[in-house]
């Protein structure tokens, strides 16, 4: 019977596995979250039996395992089912709190019965604290509960070594004498107060990297946790989540130009110098890299593209068809708006777009591309700009008076230019800040370039 | 333990493996998926209960066992309604 | 005035002209707006609109003598006899050439889209200047290669392998661009100068290449316009281009300062150093010289060293379809911008009128006194 | 014969005929292979090669009577005067279009580059019809498009939007290849049509679509040409085919079968079908008729509704350095051919020389017979 | 101590998955040989430490261990050095013949010390045997000492049968009724000999695939071996292998266009059917896929492409000068070569080629071309025929006489083209069964797209 | 054993994922370095050689080390050699 439980725990690992992996690409991401869920429900279904089959609970214990199951599911699913798309990541944040919370709670439980086995109890009870209260306040700065900016206290530094102090050296006693509920207890204070420490100097730019630190963080308590209680199952999922969870904080510094290092370190020290300083000029644009621009566009059904001056100037114009023309392999409908003075030159961007065999039937002008912007998915915008200035409808401004594509009737738009320069008429782009548009800075060629091979990259 | 370090390590190298070229896109959604998986703690939460007996045990598994079953219950919904986003195509 | 305004389309007198100011499909726009519309017979024949399709446009098809009678804005090309108009009536076209008191004596409107600020953005619509010399520009590049005696892409034949034929447009304005963007279609390898330091990004946006030349102190005038050089300047700038001259097979000018002769880029000694069987384009030659020292406007001359050179002369007339398109859309556009509720109303603190109004009520106005080119 | 071959060249006789048989090129070539070259004075002069480059190749430039009186060799384009010829002289050039008799007479050896067998790929150097019409098609589509009154590409600027002209390319040999190359490189949107069911493939590899028509049975004769169809085919074919040129902008047309007049392809309906400003060339206009039923050959004429019909007759010409180049290029790869360790000795069993050779020795052989083309 | 061996093993382990990973790029793969060789160096040095702790080794022992090991060492240092690069896969086998035999002999030799255990001692046996004998048979039907054409015994269909039953109820009753000398002989020896008859009726065209699936084979007899002495490091080896192989079987079936399945049950039935059939036409031509072309694309120095019909047939001209100049970003040196009659018009590349945008500068015609072509890597002839066709330079063809592009004096050329069609001329081209050539058989639009991006995967 | 079977299944699971997307001209190296590591049986023939003391117990200990010596040895030398024809560049 342990040997079917084993095998069946064996199973579930392996369905986390395999639903992780097909996690990678948006076609069959659903399907993995079913697998990992699978696995789940075969794990807590094993080990049911096991608990069952050991009969050591007591009444009381099954009482208390069942509430504490049913509060906590009906809250997790109220939560997300009511929580908005746009307070995902605090959600997540809680989540991974309550998650190290119980891995902590497990080894503290270990230790209470005084069986609770030397390093693994103390770093599951140390990683479980930190992450309770890292994830809440990280939960917290994303709500608006807790200030955004950077919190520096004064002494940070001293405050936080005398903490790691701390919690090293409960931790060595207790991997080296065994059990002890009270230094279990100053270490899991000292690793709760670490927590709220930590986080707080770290800015709301930074949160996500943060809870996905935090996040494998939790797997790994998860796993020191399993050792404590000798399951693998816990040491496979808690460490597949630490280790995946470590490279997927590293790809999301490195995708927001950030460094893990300076992030982390940053908040230990002098906070998050660099934020305040890029925080103005990119506060009301919203960036967008290079894939996901690519999983809009290659998910959308109509796509205009709307060329200007920049497209000429970085001689994209083969980029662009051959981004189109993967798209519409796709079975996107992609079209062209040309404005008439788009470029510098009358008829510039047909020369251009002629160069790179793009077919007159895709063409568009003004007067053809306007009423359809309303059922456009999403607009790509080249290297245009005061042609899609909205300024242009207000008197008062040097484009006053010029009739603009009106992008901004799509229901996306994404903007390939290299900077937020300004163009021919020297004024700002209110498009930029607009909050359906993305903002992709790439010189033309290249960021073209670089969305084709990530669009042709989604199956 | 060391049977049980051997496993922890290959765990870490699935992990590090699994993770390979993911698209920005899927960051959040995977960071989401990996946050329920850990929800397995639920089952230490399982076991915990079913081996405590004094108040304080009573009230760390209960504690335990709602911390993780949120968890586990919350991160696999929000992750499939993160992941329903893609599907509107094929 | 009447209810409706009454517009009349000219024909053309000027020899060699075929273009027309509004074609059958601006009469429908006008006539959208409530305007009544007289074309004299033939107006459009030369561009190829016949006068069935203005008649189904709904214009009145008349005589001349009616048309100017009972028109009260008269739609030209070039400047309609002075004679011709009566007070009170406005006229508007490219008006240019001569001097406005005449017009202003006869108390006519005299309006003149040469004067448009070409810088305001919403203007662009109107510009006349740009949409013929956006023709010209295109056509010069045509005339060239039909002139020269070679192939103008490369070719590898059995016959032999044909290298493509070098093409220098110099002068990057309208007219430049729209040369550059020709001759790279039909596979030149082109290069193109211009003295306003912006136009070298320009260049390149059309795959073009930029003459490495010394760096001229902001030739950047007003208006985005060039300013004129000083003579010496003018002579650096002869001297440095007739190296690069030579080595071209076809040479497209195009060079213009407003309200000046055009500057003289290519001298005779650069003309004579061009191998034989050269073709040289000189969009600016005007009777008071061009940007060619040889060039006279309308003639083609072949040098003694066998090279062509073409003085052309109202290119955009030799395309008249295509050109009285777009003037036709220029100078409705003009039209309308000029109407206040159903009327046409002169105001002068309205930006584009002011540029483009030259004479009303008598006077003659600043723009016609700078009398801008 | 002597040691060194004496090669002459001599300046083209017929009114418009501006191109050479040899370029200074082609001298440098020849001479490498040990022959001397008389040229005559002026005689790629039309070609812009003046004698001087002539005299720097190694050729002697000399009167035409003294070129013609020592020469072994005569190369020319078209067929010069047989009584400037003497016995035993050899004469090589385009020289079809009237009988061989009196060359054979003469006791010329007559070797026209018209009777080459094309399907040989060796000879493909030589090939001068391909060479020619390739300038032709070239040519073609600048005339017309320099004759068209409006812009070719599609343009979209702030004076409107123009649509790209549709070009029809009729018969899809070499010259039609060209021409829809030169089309879509100038902008425009071109289909094309040819009874050889192959040339459909090939003008999708450039980027051009096929005329949908009812297929005409093995269009496909003999050596890669095209049959002629039969009276019934070629009405069917003109029927169907009006519908689709009403429709363009401009009409190349190029089909020819050979040793027959070319093939009626356009009738005066279909032209008169066209919008006014439409331009149709005629490639294959010839004195006994073209594709076009009113085109002569030479002359530019407009019908009532404004349609240009342009009878093109050696189009090559007026391309006359590029023409001359390459035609330079296939006669002398034909006369080095013709030639066995150092000497010109005519093998009729050489399958090149069975083609080219009309005459030989005071008889007219098989070629000069069939008279091809 | 033995912990610290342990630790080692892991760290042996890790190394080997490192270094497997650091495999899959070609920038890193010799860094990945490396550090699996290192994982292996550490894994027997703990080995010796083990051993000379148990202190259970005799003399006798020792010396017959050395001497194994030098001796292997030996020969398979010899071999290795000295094999020629065309060899190589059959000397694959003959190592992978030796590692299973190994295997196979360390279950033997724990039957013989009576304490052998169950299950995977049989299965150690089993596999270890079939690979011993397969790899062999594989390794001479490459080296040409067995008939590489497919062989099948009458009957062989029930001989398998037998074979796979003897081993079954052997295996069976090894892990029911514990260690038996006989029986694990029995075993043995039906597995070596089912070893050859499952190779034998396969064809030589196969064994790449048939080696790998031995090669998979090998893994996981090591991996049972671990099982057997209990050792992780074995079985984490062993069974990365064993996982490995079997995908890359699989990814070397679906490239070559052969199913797993059809190789293997083929071989078991009826021989390889389709085998003789496709002999003959491609006997002579070497196929390549987008992958390697690819490779030898990025890792040239000069490439020369050639473009003919069947580039302006497929439209193709916008595809070639993308490769080109993704190429010409990893710094190779890339020119065009024109022949004079390329395509059906004169010119007829040119005009593409100028669409396209291709710079002026990097064609040559024929004349200037030709004397490069010895100091060319890699010529990429796209949709050409007749005019690379060395029967040009015999009399008594339809082309001869012609000059040619001579490709053929190129260090390797690859054609695309989508069969072995015939061009203009309508004659056999010898160049495409020139040894130096690798066809790329695809529509030249679509095949150009593969290349590039295959090219921009590599690092 | 169970703590074996599940170091095996996690090693099945690296296998799977660590060879993901490799190009055809890998496939033969990879092959190879894939032989050399089960080399590792190596260590299995000297655990055995430690616990033989009959004849045939030699005989056999000495095939399985010359053996595995063979492909510990001859494989990375192999591989090794295989993967020095990328390196002509960069
Ligand atoms: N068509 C005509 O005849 C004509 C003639 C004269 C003037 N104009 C004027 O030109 C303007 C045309 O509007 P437009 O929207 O086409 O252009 P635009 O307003 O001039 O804007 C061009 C934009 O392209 C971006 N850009 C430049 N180089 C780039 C590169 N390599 N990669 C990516 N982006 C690049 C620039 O932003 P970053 O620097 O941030 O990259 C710039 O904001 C109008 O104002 C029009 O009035 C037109
Ligand atoms: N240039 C001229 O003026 C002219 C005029 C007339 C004739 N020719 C003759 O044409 C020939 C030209 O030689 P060439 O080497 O350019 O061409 P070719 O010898 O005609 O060969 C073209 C090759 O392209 C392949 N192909 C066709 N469509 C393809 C596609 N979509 N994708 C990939 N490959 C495709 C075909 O093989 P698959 O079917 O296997 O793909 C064919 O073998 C010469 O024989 C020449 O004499 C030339
Ligand atoms: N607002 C708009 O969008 C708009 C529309 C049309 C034109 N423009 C601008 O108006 C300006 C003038 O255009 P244009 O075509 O009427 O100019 P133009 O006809 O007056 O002159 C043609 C070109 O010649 C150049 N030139 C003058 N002297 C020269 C010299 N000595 N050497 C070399 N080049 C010399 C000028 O710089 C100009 O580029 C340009 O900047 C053009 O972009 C703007
Ligand atoms: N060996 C070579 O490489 C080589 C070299 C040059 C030409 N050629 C071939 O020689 C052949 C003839 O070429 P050409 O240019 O001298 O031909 P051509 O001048 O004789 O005729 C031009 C075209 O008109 C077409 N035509 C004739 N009657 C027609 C009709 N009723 N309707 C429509 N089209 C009609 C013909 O099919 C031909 O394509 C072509 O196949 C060409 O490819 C081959």
């Amino acid at each position: 019977m342990i040997t079917v439980i084993q095998l069946v725990y064996l199973a579930s690992a392996t369905c986390f596995v395999v639903g992780l992996h097909l996690m990678n690409s948006p076609a069959t991401a659903g399907r993995g979250n079913l697998v990992s869920a699978a696995g789940m429900g075969a794990g807590v279904l094993a080990t049911v039996l096991l608990i069952i089959r050991s009969g050591m609970i007591t009444t009381t214990g099954w009482a208390v395992l069942l509430a504490g199951i049913a509060v906590g599911s009906v809250a997790g699913l109220l939560s997300a089912r009511t929580v908005r798309m746009t307070a995902m990541p605090q959600l997540v944040s809680l989540f991974n709190a309550v998650g190290g919370g119980a891995a902590a709670l497990v080894a503290v439980g270990d230790v209470l019965r005084g069986t609770g086995a030397g390093a693994p109890v103390a770093l599951d009870v140390a990683i479980g604290a930190v992450t309770f209260t890292g994830s809440l306040v990280a939960a917290g700065k994303l709500q608006g509960l807790v200030p955004a900016q950077p919190v520096v206290l004064t002494g940070a530094r001293a405050i936080n070594l005398a903490l790691v102090l701390v919690m090293v050296v409960g931790g060595v006693s207790l991997a080296v004498f065994g059990p002890n509920p009270l230094v279990t207890t100053v270490v899991g204070v000292a690793a709760l107060a670490f927590g709220v420490t930590m986080v707080m100097p770290i800015g709301g730019a930074d949160m996500p990297v943060v809870i996905s630190l935090l996040n494998a963080f939790t797997g790994t308590a998860v796993a020191m946790a399993g050792f404590v209680i000798h399951n693998d199952m816990l040491i496979i999922a808690g460490a597949l989540v630490g280790a995946s969870g470590t490279i997927l904080t590293k790809l999301m510094a490195t995708a927001m130009n950030r460094s893990l290092a300076s992030i982390v370190i940053g908040g230990f020290g002098t906070g998050d110098d660099s934020g305040p300083l890029t925080a103005e000029p990119t506060a009301r644009v919203r960036e967008v890299a290079a894939d996901d621009a690519a999983i809009q566009l290659a998910y959308a059904d109509r796509i205009v593209v709307v060329p200007g001056y920049g497209l000429a100037a970085a001689q994209a114009q083969h980029e662009v068809r051959e981004l189109a023309e993967v798209l519409e392999n796709r079975g996107v409908t992609v079209s062209y708006a040309i404005h008439p003075v788009a470029g510098r030159m009358p008829g510039h961007m047909n020369v251009l777009l002629a160069e790179a065999n793009v077919p007159y039937s895709q063409l568009r002008d003004m007067e053809e591309a306007n009423p359809d912007f309303a059922r456009t998915d999403v607009v790509l915008v080249v290297g245009a700009n005061d042609v899609t200035n909205p300024a242009a409808r207000r008197p008062g401004t040097p484009v006053s008076g010029m009739p603009i594509l009106d992008v901004d009737r799509a229901k996306s738009v994404i903007v390939i230019k290299r900077s937020m320069g300004h163009g021919y008429a020297g004024i700002d782009n209110e498009l930029y800040t607009n909050p359906k548009t993305g903002m992709f800075f790439a010189d033309a060629k290249a960021g073209l370039a670089s969305l084709t091979a990530a669009v042709k990259t989604l199956a | 333990m060391l049977a049980d370090l051997s496993v922890f390590v290959l765990s870490l190298l699935i992990g590090f493996e699994v993770i390979s070229k993911v698209p920005v896109t899927l960051h959040t959604p995977l960071m989401s998926a990996a946050n329920s998986i850990h929800g397995i703690i639920v089952v230490g939460a399982m076991v915990l209960a079913a081996s405590v007996d004094t108040p304080l045990g009573y009230v760390l598994a209960f504690l335990a066992a709602a911390f993780a079953a949120a968890n586990v219950v919350g991160g696999y919904v929000v992750t499939g309604r993160m992941l329903k986003m893609f599907r509107s195509r094929r | 005035m009447h209810a409706e305004l009454t517009v009349a389309v000219l024909r053309e007198t000027e020899p060699g002209e075929r273009r027309v100011a509004l074609t059958p499909d601006g009469v429908g726009r006008l006539r959208a707006e409530g305007m009544s519309i007289l074309v004299e017979d033939g107006a459009g024949a030369a561009a190829w609109f016949p006068d069935t399709l203005y008649l189904q446009a709904g214009a009145d098809v008349v005589r001349r003598y009616d048309a100017l009678r009972r028109a009260d804005v008269v739609l030209a090309v070039r400047r309609p006899p002075p004679e011709e108009l009566h007070r009170g009536q406005v006229v508007i076209g490219l008006l240019a050439g001569a001097d406005y008191p005449d017009l202003a004596d006869r108390g006519v409107t005299a309006v003149s889209l040469e004067g448009l600020p070409r810088t305001l953005t919403r203007a662009q619509s109107m510009d006349a200047l740009s949409s013929q010399d956006n023709v010209a520009g295109y056509k010069a590049v045509l005339l060239a290669a039909s002139t020269f005696a070679r192939y103008v892409p490369m070719l590898i034949t059995p016959a032999g392998t044909v290298r493509p034929a070098k093409v220098l447009v110099l002068g990057v304005g309208v007219a430049g661009l729209q040369a550059i963007g020709t001759a790279r279609r039909l596979g030149a390898v082109v290069s193109a100068y211009d003295i306003r330091p912006e136009t070298e990004a320009e260049v390149h946006s059309l795959g073009a290449s930029f003459l490495p030349m010394s760096p001229i102190p902001t030739g950047t005038g007003v208006d985005g316009y060039a300013r004129a050089l000083t003579a010496v300047e003018e002579q650096t700038q002869r001297r440095e281009l007739g190296g690069h001259i030579a080595k071209q097979d076809i040479v497209i000018t195009t060079a213009r300062v407003p309200g000046r002769t055009p500057p003289l880029l290519v001298s005779e000694q650069a003309v004579s150093d061009m191998a034989p069987g050269s073709v040289v384009v000189d969009l600016a030659a005007s009777p008071l010289g061009g940007n060619v020292a040889l060039s006279k406007p309308g003639t083609t001359l072949i040098t003694d060293n066998g090279v062509t050179v073409i003085g052309a002369d109202g290119l955009a007339s030799t395309m008249p379809t295509a050109a009285s398109t777009a003037y036709s859309r220029n100078i409705s556009a003009l039209l309308l911008h000029l109407m206040r509720d159903g009327d046409l109303r002169i105001d002068l603190k309205d930006e584009v009128q002011a540029g483009v109004v030259m004479t009303h009520d008598g006077a003659v106005l600043k723009g016609g006194q700078t009398n801008a080119r």
